[in-house]
């Protein structure tokens, strides 16, 4: 069951580990340097797909193959996408009031404690 | 499962060397229990889901007798449950309808579609001698055994009362239906058990069907059972790991409720604050709905695992039968693809009135509303595949038909319900409940009596009685439309569904005989399937011997002996044109052509089905 | 036995639709006309439906019943060698997809009205006329207190001391629109007025408003029809819609009720607080 | 018999010209995708949909260093199953073992390292179902814990007070607490001046259910103070830093701190228990599959000759990779964002 595609030239392997690497390092920089959120969010998703690229492209062998890779790939891949934006609307926000007494009554409380600390000019408790 | 998988295939391999060598007998538990030969374990599938259709429809007629005539004692059954004197509880009753449909789509539907004709028609429908992975295969049927196991530990623990489509919270937190403690942990076991059998099938079916098909057996030349198959394997793969996923999340919520702060357990779908039979407030952070969204995900996709292949084997049999190509073989495939692409999309439709973002309820109307196109498409390509036919109303025609007659009820009632402002009103009434009886009794198992009845001769080497098979088709038929059709009026009289006692609400009470009709019905249309389970039975025996091909059919399985041996052809087929080439004018000599009958001579253009003409 | 088989696929349609015509007379139809004007359109929009599907039925059965008895008395020596036609597939494609099409975008509106809050009644969104918390197995209501003229306060969404409170008893006044919240405290409940043809999930962890506007006097059932446990059955309720100074006067009675200290009789003490 | 090569056939394979063992775990990971998916997405959802979700490492325990680490060892193990493969397609078998042995390595630190992680967790008690959302529930907790120590503390000396013998008579009924601790203070007071000094030393113990006058505060005992304590929380307005504050004093009394030792530092989490479901979900179900893929490893490495595995190296090196990659995803999504 030998396939004749294994002896396609051979890919730098260590080359792309090094790329993973650099982009682990990035993701933990983003974490490090003090970024605002939102940019720090998109900056190590779309790390995280780079990373996930390359070893879908390489480690993975798809750069490799032939068209039946996107037969298979792209339902899955619509609909890895598609549920969670479809959950967004409903669990991801929230189009009634929602009601969580412990919580909002604790939340607000934690908000008063904190003016209340800036007001008097001391650190937060805890 | 790598392991497995790969490992399966080196036992293939090796059962293939024992088959070069010689004859090699098989010990009984190899042949008949552990047998990796996908027709064994396609029957082991149809005789455990004929057996658990039985237990169902028991259930069922439990759940009728309740309905009809409330707090009476059921004759014969109520022996079983005696502890109220033979009546039903409503904690029982509750039980009763969770597990008779969990038997039925768990135990009966899915399984008999995939699992009894799905492995025992792909590989020889397409020219294999087995499945890629038999012994994935075998693993697959025996993954049954313990969720069948775990549905009646569930049973005997007080059973899981929160409903087939198990809501959080009421599944989810023990306190608030105190009587399935663990049972409701079972049942979710069960439900696990079952969607791993369901994926070890799916990727082998899809892996049998892409890469084994017999040489000549292209695409556009496989019969419409097996495109079911295959689309109904895909819808499978990518909607059941969803439920998995979800089902997980459940059992860790329910893992241990002693109380906030005591008992680790998960909180995915439990709001902070609740008070559930005055309890401590929970604590929590998660939300329900998220549970109903997951669960849809996956099981409205099913609803047509639970249809695709039946429609499929329709297609077939009625070709047959009519002595007459599909109408519209592409059509068809693509309108398959299409409900399977859109069933995807639609699952919201379960929840309009569930407090859903009223957004995703337009969105969801329209999906679904747009499902019905491919279905029309499929219906009309049905009607059409019989004009012009040369029929003889023998008992697959007559389960055939009505297959087609009964979808076009459930299929139409299902556009009241997808209309959403009209749902506000219909949902979980008995509009729904007579809506998805008519799909999943009046059409998919009449294809699937129709199947037995087809595929019979090639499984046993015998045909079923006739006759028993007319009595049983019309007992089904006028008990089963008895029993379904009068649901819808309760329907539109607002009668809710789940209902123990429907009739201290007073705008209920006068419906009461209708009920009684319909469960006299029911009964009628129960004991009507003693009919076929005694065919079934005795034609083994008695039946009139078969040959290779008793109807005059085109399909490769015809070609080979009946019933097949080990590695099924004793000739290896080869595939030389699609699968309804009846009544060709090229071929004089009679009004069927084989797909593995050569080709008379070079020059003359054949037909590929899908070529108008 | 042809005719036979043949008969019996034309005559089951037929018992079909004789079976719904005469049902509405057997009372197995709606439970009276509806109360509400949403609910008249929904019951508009189910007739309209109810066309279009009766004769889809009757189309399709007929054509089956019909194709059924050609093919089974088919004299000729083959049947009809075709594979298909690319016209029809057209054409039947294209027809249904239009009705449906248009079924889909021409219920929007009353989906909008129902569901969508900037669609709601302004006068009903501003000023919930009470609160319904569903718990196995029964509702409870709470009603706004009342100010020292006797008119309902605003409905907060936390309770308030002076909250007027009681169980499966809905009143609700005639001829305005009325808007209620509902929450549930343990699990999912749904709140469903058979004769309004309104229905709304309970969820835990949400305040979700409905409204209507009743115009008609009278006692109606309200119902869980949300799988909620054992009692699920039996969460009866009644919405009673009365009117406005029935309104007013049943919440004076209710508070004076709830301030009764045990020991004038109740009435006396409602008559004392007019 | 019907693979073996027939002349009258006309060999046309069809399918794909992949062996079907890759393409049904190419399937398989199609379906696992969907699986993490429904985890992955479930998270992204639940947290955009909270008020709130703990994000300072300080009370969430996350370790950004830990995940780091074990994203580069996964990766590193990635490395190694490609090269391993590399090596099995031209039949370089020890070479392959070689590099199959360090990626098995590496599987183990990688559940090391986060077995780790784990331990900090439930060290803090931040296990899902567990966690105080608010300062009354924090209380509420050390209450219930600190009960648990004392009713433990209490049972052991029962023990050592009827090993020793020291009961005048059992209380009735046997297991009323405080009969229990009664008779224990009375047989303080009978051993106080024995001669032998285990029993000396029981007796000290035993005055740990002493309930001296509360005018005293310097007479106080264990039982006292956790009288106190337990009023204060009832009080419910006494703050929580209050009680931390004694709780603290408990736990560092030097005779008896230890019996404390098990209740933990009160800190309510605001959406804790979800996040912690979220987090130990999916890393649960992670490690599931790192686990798994060990076995398949452990099955090649056990083989004395390679030779004929080349498919399953390949293999499992496919689901090795998709473990990696769902890890790729989990490092942002739990450590980062
Ligand atoms: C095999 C199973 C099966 C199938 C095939 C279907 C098919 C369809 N279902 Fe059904 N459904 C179920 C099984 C199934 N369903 C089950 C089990 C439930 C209940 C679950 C529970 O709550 O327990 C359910 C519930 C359900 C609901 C939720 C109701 C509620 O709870 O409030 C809805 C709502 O939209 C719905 C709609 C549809 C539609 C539009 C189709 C369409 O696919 C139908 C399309 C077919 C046709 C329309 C007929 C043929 C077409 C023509 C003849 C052409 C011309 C037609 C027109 C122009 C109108 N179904
Ligand atoms: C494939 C699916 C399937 C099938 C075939 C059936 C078949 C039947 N169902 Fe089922 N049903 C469901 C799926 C199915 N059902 C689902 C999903 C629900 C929703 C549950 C929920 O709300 O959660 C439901 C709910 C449901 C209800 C609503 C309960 C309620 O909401 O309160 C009712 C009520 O009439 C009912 C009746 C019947 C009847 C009479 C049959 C008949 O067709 C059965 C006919 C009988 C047989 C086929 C067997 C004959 C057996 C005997 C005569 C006994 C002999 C026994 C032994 C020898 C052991 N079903
Ligand atoms: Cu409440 Cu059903
Ligand atoms: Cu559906």
């Amino acid at each position: 069951m030998h396939d004749d595609h294994s002896h396609h030239e051979h890919p730098k392997y260590a080359l792309i580990f090094a790329a993973l690497c650099v982009f682990t390092l990035i993701s933990i920089m983003a974490d490090v340097v003090q970024l605002p959120y939102a940019v720090k969010v998109v900056a190590v998703l779309s790390v995280a797909t780079c990373k996930a690229l390359c070893v879908l492209a390489w480690f993975m062998h798809l750069k490799f193959e032939r068209a039946w890779k996107y037969v298979l790939l792209a339902p899955t891949t619509i609909l890895a996408l598609g549920l969670p934006l479809a959950l967004m609307p409903d669990v991801g926000e929230h189009y009634y009031t929602q009601e969580v007494p412990q919580m909002d009554d604790y939340a607000e409380h934690l908000e008063h404690r904190k003016h209340a600390a800036e007001h008097h000019g001391e650190a937060e408790p805890e | 499962m790598s392991a497995t998988g790969v490992a399966l295939e080196h036992g293939h391999d090796h059962d293939h060397a024992h088959g070069a060598h010689g004859h090699h007998e098989l010990s009984f538990v190899k042949k008949y229990v552990f047998s990796t030969d996908h027709k064994m374990i396609g029957m082991q599938f149809l005789f455990t889901t004929l057996l658990m259709m039985m237990v169902g429809g028991a259930l069922a007629l439990g759940v009728r007798w309740q309905v009809a005539f409330p707090w009476t004692s059921m004759p014969l059954f109520g022996p079983l449950f005696a502890e109220s004197g033979g009546q039903i509880s409503p904690e029982f009753y509750t039980m009763l309808f969770t597990m008779h449909a969990t038997v039925m789509i768990f135990l009966v539907i899915i399984p008999v579609l995939a699992g009894a004709f799905g492995n025992f028609l792909i590989p020889l429908m397409i020219g294999a001698d087995d499945m890629a992975f038999p012994v994935l295969n075998m693993l697959s049927y025996w993954f049954m055994i313990p969720a069948i196991a775990c549905f009646g530990l569930s049973f005997y623990f007080g059973g899981a009362a929160a409903g087939w489509t198990a809501y959080p919270l009421l599944a989810d937190i023990r306190a608030a239906a105190p009587s399935s403690g663990s049972a409701q942990t079972f049942w979710l076991l069960g439900v696990t058990f079952v969607g791993v059998s369901s994926m070890m099938g799916s990727v082998n079916y899809m892996t049998t069907i892409i890469n084994m098909r017999a040489p000549g057996m292209t695409l556009f030349r496989m019969p419409l059972t097996i495109w079911a198959m295959l689309i109904t394997a895909i819808l499978q793969a990518f909607a059941l790991p969803v439920l998995t996923a979800a089902g997980f999340m459940q059992v860790f919520d329910r893992l241990d409720f002693g109380g906030p702060l005591e008992g680790i357990h998960t909180v995915f779908f439990i709001p902070a604050g609740l008070v559930v039979n005055n309890a401590d407030p929970t604590v929590g952070g998660g939300q329900p709905l998220l549970w109903q969204h997951l669960f849809w995900f996956y099981s409205h996709p099913a609803v047509y695992i639970m249809l695709l292949p039946a429609m499929g084997m329709v297609s077939d049999m009625l070709a047959c039968m009519c002595r007459k190509p599909v109408f519209g073989y592409k059509p068809m495939v693509f309108s398959m693809s299409a409900i399977a692409g859109l069933g995807f999309i639609v699952w919201g439709h379960h929840m309009f009135i569930s407090g859903m973002n009223p957004a995703l309820g337009m969105t969801f109307m329209l999906s679904t509303i747009m499902i019905a196109l491919p279905s029309a498409v499929k219906v009309f390509n049905w009607i059409g595949t019989i004009w012009g036919g040369r029929l003889q109303f023998n008992t697959v025609t007559l389960y055939c038909a009505a297959f087609i007659s009964m979808f076009i009820v459930g299929g139409l009632s299902g556009i009241f319900m997808a209309a959403v402002p009209v749902d506000i009103y219909f949902h979980d009434t008995y509009m729904i409940v007579a809506h998805f009886h008519y799909v999943v009794f009046g059409t998919t198992l009449f294809g699937v009596f129709a199947g037995i009845q087809f595929w019979y001769p090639k499984m046993f080497g015998r045909k079923m009685n006739e006759t028993l098979g007319k009595w049983h088709f019309f007992l089904s038929f006028i008990g089963f439309n008895g029993a379904f059709f009068p649901m819808h009026m309760l329907g539109i009289a607002g009668f809710p569904r789940r209902y123990a006692d429907p009739y201290i609400h007073p705008y209920l009470e006068h419906l009461m005989p209708l009920n009684q009709f319909i469960t006299v019905s029911a009964i009628i249309m129960g004991f009507g399937q003693f009919l076929l389970l005694y065919n079934f039975g005795t034609s083994w025996f008695l039946g009139e011997k078969a040959g290779r091909n008793p109807w005059g059919a085109n399909g490769l399985e015809w070609s080979a002996p009946s019933p097949p041996g080990h590695g099924n052809f004793d000739v290896p087929p080869v595939c030389y044109r699609g699968p309804y080439e009846y009544s060709n004018p090229n071929n004089p000599d009679q009004d069927f052509w084989m797909q593995t009958d050569p080709p008379k001579s070079k020059k003359k253009p054949e037909g590929d089905a899908g070529h108008g003409h | 036995m042809r005719k036979f088989w043949c008969g019996f696929f034309i005559f089951w349609p037929i018992a079909a639709v004789v079976y719904s015509a005469v049902s509405p007379q057997f009372n197995w139809w709606f439970p009276g006309p509806s109360v509400t004007e949403l609910g008249q359109r929904i019951d508009n929009l189910f007739y309209l439906i109810l066309i279009i599907v009766t004769a889809v039925f009757i189309g399709t059965q007929v054509a089956l019943g019909y194709v059924l008895w050609r093919a089974s008395h088919s004299k000729a020596e083959r049947a009809w060698f075709t594979h298909g036609s690319h016209n029809l597939e057209v054409i039947w494609s294209v027809v249904p997809s239009v009705i449906l099409l248009f079924l889909a975008l021409y219920q929007m509106d009353v989906w909008a009205l129902f569901r969508v809050q900037s669609f709601f009644p302004k006068e009903a969104l501003n000023a919930p006329v009470a609160e319904v918390t569903a718990r196995q197995f029964e509702w409870r209501i709470r009603y706004p207190g009342l100010d020292e003229h006797g008119v309902p306060k605003k409905l907060h969404l936390k309770p308030q001391p002076d909250d007027l409170y009681t169980v499966n008893d809905l009143h609700v006044p005639i001829g305005r629109p009325v808007m209620i919240n509902l929450r549930s405290d343990d699990v999912q409940h749904s709140f469903f007025l058979p004769h309004l043809r309104i229905k709304q999930d309970a969820v835990p962890g949400q305040i979700i408003p409905i409204w209507f506007k009743p115009e008609r006097q009278g006692n109606f059932d309200l119902a869980c029809a949300e799988l909620c446990g054992w009692g699920h059955y039996k969460m009866r309720a009644q919405l009673i819609v009365e009117r406005e100074v029935e309104f007013q006067a049943y919440l004076q009675k209710l508070r004076a009720d709830q301030n009764y200290d045990g020991h004038a009789t109740p009435s006396a003490v409602a008559k004392k607080d007019e | 018999m019907s693979h073996a090569p027939s002349h009258a056939v006309p060999p046309i394979k069809m399918g794909l010209a992949i062996p079907n063992s890759k393409l049904c775990m190419w399937l398989f990971l199609g379906t696992e995708i969907m699986f993490f998916t429904a985890f992955i997405g479930t998270y992204m959802v639940l947290r955009l949909g909270s008020k709130g979700w703990p994000t300072d490492p300080e009370v969430t325990h996350i370790r950004v260093a830990a995940g780091g680490i074990n994203t580069f060892v996964l990766i590193l193990s990635s490395y190694f199953v490609v090269v391993a493969h590399e090596a099995m397609s031209l039949k370089n078998f020890e070479k392959a073992r070689a590099f199959l042995k360090w990626t098995f390595a590496l599987a183990v630190v990688f559940l090391g390292i986060k077995s780790y992680e784990y331990y900090g967790k439930i060290d803090h008690d931040i296990l899902p179902g567990h966690i105080a959302e608010n300062d009354q529930q924090a209380k509420y907790k050390v209450l219930k814990e600190s009960e648990k120590a004392v009713a433990w503390r209490l049972d052991q000396l029962v023990s050592k007070a009827k090993s020793l013998n020291a009961f005048e008579k059992l209380p009735e009924p046997a297991n009323d607490p405080s009969k229990l601790r009664k008779a224990l203070v009375d047989a303080a007071g009978k051993l106080k001046g024995s001669d032998k000094p285990a029993e000396a030393a029981a007796a000290e113990e035993f005055k740990e259910f002493d309930e001296p006058d509360a005018a005293d505060p310097s007479k106080s005992t264990m039982f006292s103070r956790f009288k106190a304590m337990k009023k204060d929380i009832q009080s419910e307005t006494v703050p929580l830093s209050e009680i931390q504050h004694q709780l603290e004093g408990l736990k560092s009394n030097e005779q008896w701190g230890f019996v404390f030792k098990s209740v933990h530092e009160p800190h309510p989490i605001l959406y804790g228990n979800i996040f912690a479901s979220c987090y130990f979900l999916m890393t649960g179900f992670h490690a599931l599959h790192v686990i798994i893929g060990m076995i398949l490893f452990a099955i090649v490495l056990k083989q004395p000759k390679l030779e004929g595995w080349h498919d399953f190296v390949e293999n499992s090196g496919l689901y090795w990779h998709f473990v990696d990659l769902v890890w790729i995803f989990l490092f942002p999504l739990l450590y980062i964002v």
